[in-house]
């Protein structure tokens, strides 16, 4: 998995994001404060900024630079939340990045959020997206599936992680001020996750 | 959405500087907000922020006697962590700074960030949660931040401005917490100018309790009843969680859109069940200062104060929003 | 029609229960609001009021330095002449009593049969007509009172606590009201409780130009522009009647239901308007004094002010809308 | 006229203020701030009130409790304006009543608004409906027909001076802040004018 691969994968996940802006603002109306895809669509359109104004030389750069940008640009919740998981993922991977070596950086991404958020698996967060993801490398590699299957079955992952959202009571972030009333609504991070699973896969295939 | 912005982009960058051209006594730069004199030597500094659309707060109580910088993020957006950064450091005296932080995961996240990033400063760190319409446990990320936020930058800040250190201003910052409770209503909810519709919708004859400050729904939708049944549903609930006795000061707040007949019309029920529970009203506040935008509503704040406390809150202040003895 | 209210018809008894309840410097008795303390011997009594729904005028005005009583009549409807009566023998200190009046037919003839009433005591009255949206002239009942009636009273109460004779807090009041205009642009009509239902329908895509304080329609309606060209429209209006020259107390007022926030967004556009005419904003106020239930919009108000008003604009002021100095 | 006469009237003019109270408030909506229905109604509850406390003894004292108690309890422009019709009306009133004797009474309370407001025929307003009503009492009693022909005429003539409104611009009270905009609209207080005179028609029928 080369540079322009990672640099791709956030030119679609910028992509992706806008074309559900108002998705992503509708679900967060429903258990929040209706702004995760104006968040989101702000901080990713600054990411491609930061990765034009200074190239990256490897993806563990193209990693930490959307990271950072993310914390430094988007605000909220989920700023710091996906600022940290590139950010950590920038610091774990290894070049040349091997689908091992990416599932491993992944997988520390997601104990980032985890431990930052203080979130655990049914919460109603990203993490029910993540987390999904994450298993689902682990087995790609185990299995030996090469980088694109391994990336589309991670994606699915997701995207059925989010989706298993929508029955869950919130713990975490401003859905849980809803008690019961969170139930029903997929959540908007765990959704925003799934794009940008779909958005590696895309990329990859 | 009828707005008076010029773009919906634009929104926060304007209004700030409407309140720099309004208020010589401040001063406004990348996006923080200053007392115009800057730091005083040996005086601990008071630093909060969050989103913005609920004015007065926070850039309203930048000034003597209160905070000494306000970090304003978008629209109930919390900021992010570099402007918390720039204003710990504008503010520092030398004692230190203390971080006012309304209890939500952005608010709190980000200026957890900042504060870590400022190793060469001591920065204590208040968390504001006085709204008891969300259940306090370990499913859900604690109670919200709400108009109690008012009580603790106008009481820290006057011990501040006295020169006490940054423990005690920490102390006194979470015990007015610990004394506080609030709860909201709201008649309509309101539209976020990113958004360009209201955030839900509410029937001409129904009410949203537990309201926070960002436009989520409450935790149920009840009728529209009188204004002493509504003032009931939030007074018991602040009742049934710190019960009210001894002397308290109140505030019976407006979301934005309320005209301020209204809030009197909630402040004399307010008053009466107050009354009735053998309690004392011995400060109070009615008016718009922890808002919603143009939502519709109330809500209504109840510290249980001591002589020291009251001591504080009477202190000199001169901010934008709260002004008394100079 | 959602309201905080308990009954239409209780509104205003109701919130001036509330108003003193929150307020131990107040008194209200038989709807008249005083100061608590009573008439001071051998200062000018000042008395103002008008129809109720445009608070914080005038009761909120009540206090040092401002009225010594407000009168509030129904909601948008002049209050007769027994509590003027009653107020006006209630603050009288020997002195004299000014009574301070929007110019309103309702409000000057109600004023007119209480202040013949009262042979006993030495009466003025200054009439407030600032509002430039209505053309003065034969063919009209002149200019409406507007949010001038704010500087009215802090300037004239300023003097008349300094112990001046009745005949110059008359001068200074008539003063500031000649060198003072306004104009009211509205985004939605408000809804009087005894009504029930909004005054006026307004598109989502249309403003009211040249508003009253009473809902009553403007002089045109046009689309919804930007906040830069609403606050243009307003101040050409002001400005080619009056023009802006020297310094300039301005104050951009909400109608009640219009955010803060927004209301900083228009100022900025005012104070740049004001900067490109060549003039100078020196004292300012941002917020809602004069309004108009919960109606969306705002109003600007400027006072062609000397060092000798600013002096007097400065001077300390205790009530429960405007406080500074003490 | 006895003074059984005038009590009906004011009852008679309560019950169609009421009846008309919001057609009235409506009509002061499209030119005015919308309460004239909502005060006079408050006012003529009161005056019926304050004629049972104290039963007046001649029509003059009627008229007189009923000018003092909507000048006392109505406020607005409405209240002082009305008040001083009545007010001026017992003043001049002599017993026992004649329509001449009337009709004189009439003319100086209208007189009396004519100056208390400074309005004049034309200015749209309620002197609109009560002037025409003046001079159709003046010319009744010239031709000398009966009472009840002559209220009934005085109240078409109310009820046209009314109508005769429509197209005026108001140069008097809040509607003349609406100056061309005023036009098209039936003033509300010569419509509210107007029912007092048919009020005392339908009593004396
Ligand atoms: N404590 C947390 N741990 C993990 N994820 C969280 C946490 N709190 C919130 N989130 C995620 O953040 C999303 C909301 O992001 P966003 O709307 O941009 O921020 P905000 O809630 O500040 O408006 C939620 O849908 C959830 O997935
Ligand atoms: N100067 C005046 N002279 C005569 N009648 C007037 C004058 N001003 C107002 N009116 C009458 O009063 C009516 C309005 O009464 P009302 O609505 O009760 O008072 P307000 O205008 O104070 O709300 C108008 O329709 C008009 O007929
Ligand atoms: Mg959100
Ligand atoms: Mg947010
Ligand atoms: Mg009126
Ligand atoms: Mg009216």
């Amino acid at each position: 998995m080369e540079t322009d691969l990672f640099l791709a994968w956030f030119e679609e996940a910028a992509r992706l994001v806008r074309e559900n802006r108002d998705r992503l603002n509708r679900l967060d109306a429903a258990i929040g404060d209706a702004d995760h895809g104006t968040n989101l669509d702000r901080g990713l359109t600054e990411v491609l900024k930061a990765l034009d104004d200074s190239p990256a030389g490897s993806p563990a750069e193209v990693l930490t630079t959307a990271g950072t940008t993310l914390i430094r640009r988007v605000g909220g919740a989920s700023g710091p939340l996906y600022g940290s998981v590139f950010r950590q993922m920038g610091k774990s991977l290894e070049t040349p990045v091997t689908l091992a070596g990416f599932a491993t950086a992944f997988e520390e991404g997601v104990v980032a959020v985890e431990r930052l958020g203080k979130a655990a698996l049914g919460d109603k967060t990203m993490v029910d997206a993540l987390a999904p993801a994450s298993r689902a490398l682990a087995l790609a590699v185990r299995d030996g599936v090469g980088v694109r299957k391994g990336l589309d079955q991670a994606a699915r992952a997701a995207v059925e992680g989010a989706k298993a959202t929508i029955p869950m009571q919130a713990r975490k972030g401003r859905a849980s001020y809803l008690g019961e009333r969170s139930i029903g609504h997929e959540d908007p991070g765990a959704a925003s996750a799934a794009l940008f699973l779909e958005a590696l896969a895309t990329v990859a295939a | 959405m009828k707005k008076l912005i010029n773009t919906a982009d634009s929104v926060v960058e304007d209004a700030l500087n409407g309140l720099a051209a309004a208020h010589p006594s401040l001063r406004v730069r990348d996006q923080v907000v200053y007392r115009a004199e800057g730091p005083r030597r040996g005086k601990v500094g008071l630093v909060s922020g969050g989103g913005s659309g609920h004015e007065p707060l926070h850039s309203g109580f930048v000034g003597h006697g209160m905070l000494d910088a306000a970090c304003p993020g978008e629209i109930f957006t919390s900021p992010v962590p570099d402007p918390i950064i720039e204003a710990t450091r504008g503010v520092d005296g030398g004692a230190g700074v203390l971080h006012i932080v309304k209890n939500y995961t952005g608010d709190v996240l980000n200026f957890e960030m900042a504060a870590e990033l400022v190793e060469d400063i001591e920065v204590a760190t208040v968390l504001v949660d006085d709204d008891v319409a969300v259940r306090d446990s370990l499913y859900t990320a604690g109670r919200r931040g709400t108009g109690a936020t008012v009580f603790v930058e106008k009481i820290a800040g006057a011990l501040a401005e006295e020169g006490a250190a940054l423990a005690e201003v920490a102390a006194v910052a979470a015990e007015v917490d610990e004394r506080s409770r609030s709860f909201g209503i709201a008649l309509t909810s309101c539209t976020a100018p990113a958004a360009g519709k209201p955030t839900f919708d509410l029937p001409e004859t129904e009410v949203e309790l537990g309201i926070g400050i960002h436009g989520e729904p409450g935790r149920a939708r009840v009728p529209l009843v009188s204004a002493r049944e509504l003032a009931g549903v939030a007074m018991e609930a602040i009742h049934g969680d710190l019960p009210l006795q001894g002397d308290l000061l109140v505030m019976v707040n407006g979301m934005g859109g309320t005209p301020l007949i209204e809030l009197y019309v909630v402040f004399a029920e307010v008053a009466a069940f107050v009354k009735g529970k053998g309690a004392r009203i011995s400060r109070s506040l009615v008016g718009n200062y922890v808002t919603s935008l143009d939502m519709q509503g109330f809500s209504v704040s109840v510290c249980r104060v001591d002589d020291a406390l009251t001591r504080l809150w009477d202190a000199p202040v001169e901010t934008p929003a709260l002004r008394w003895g100079r």
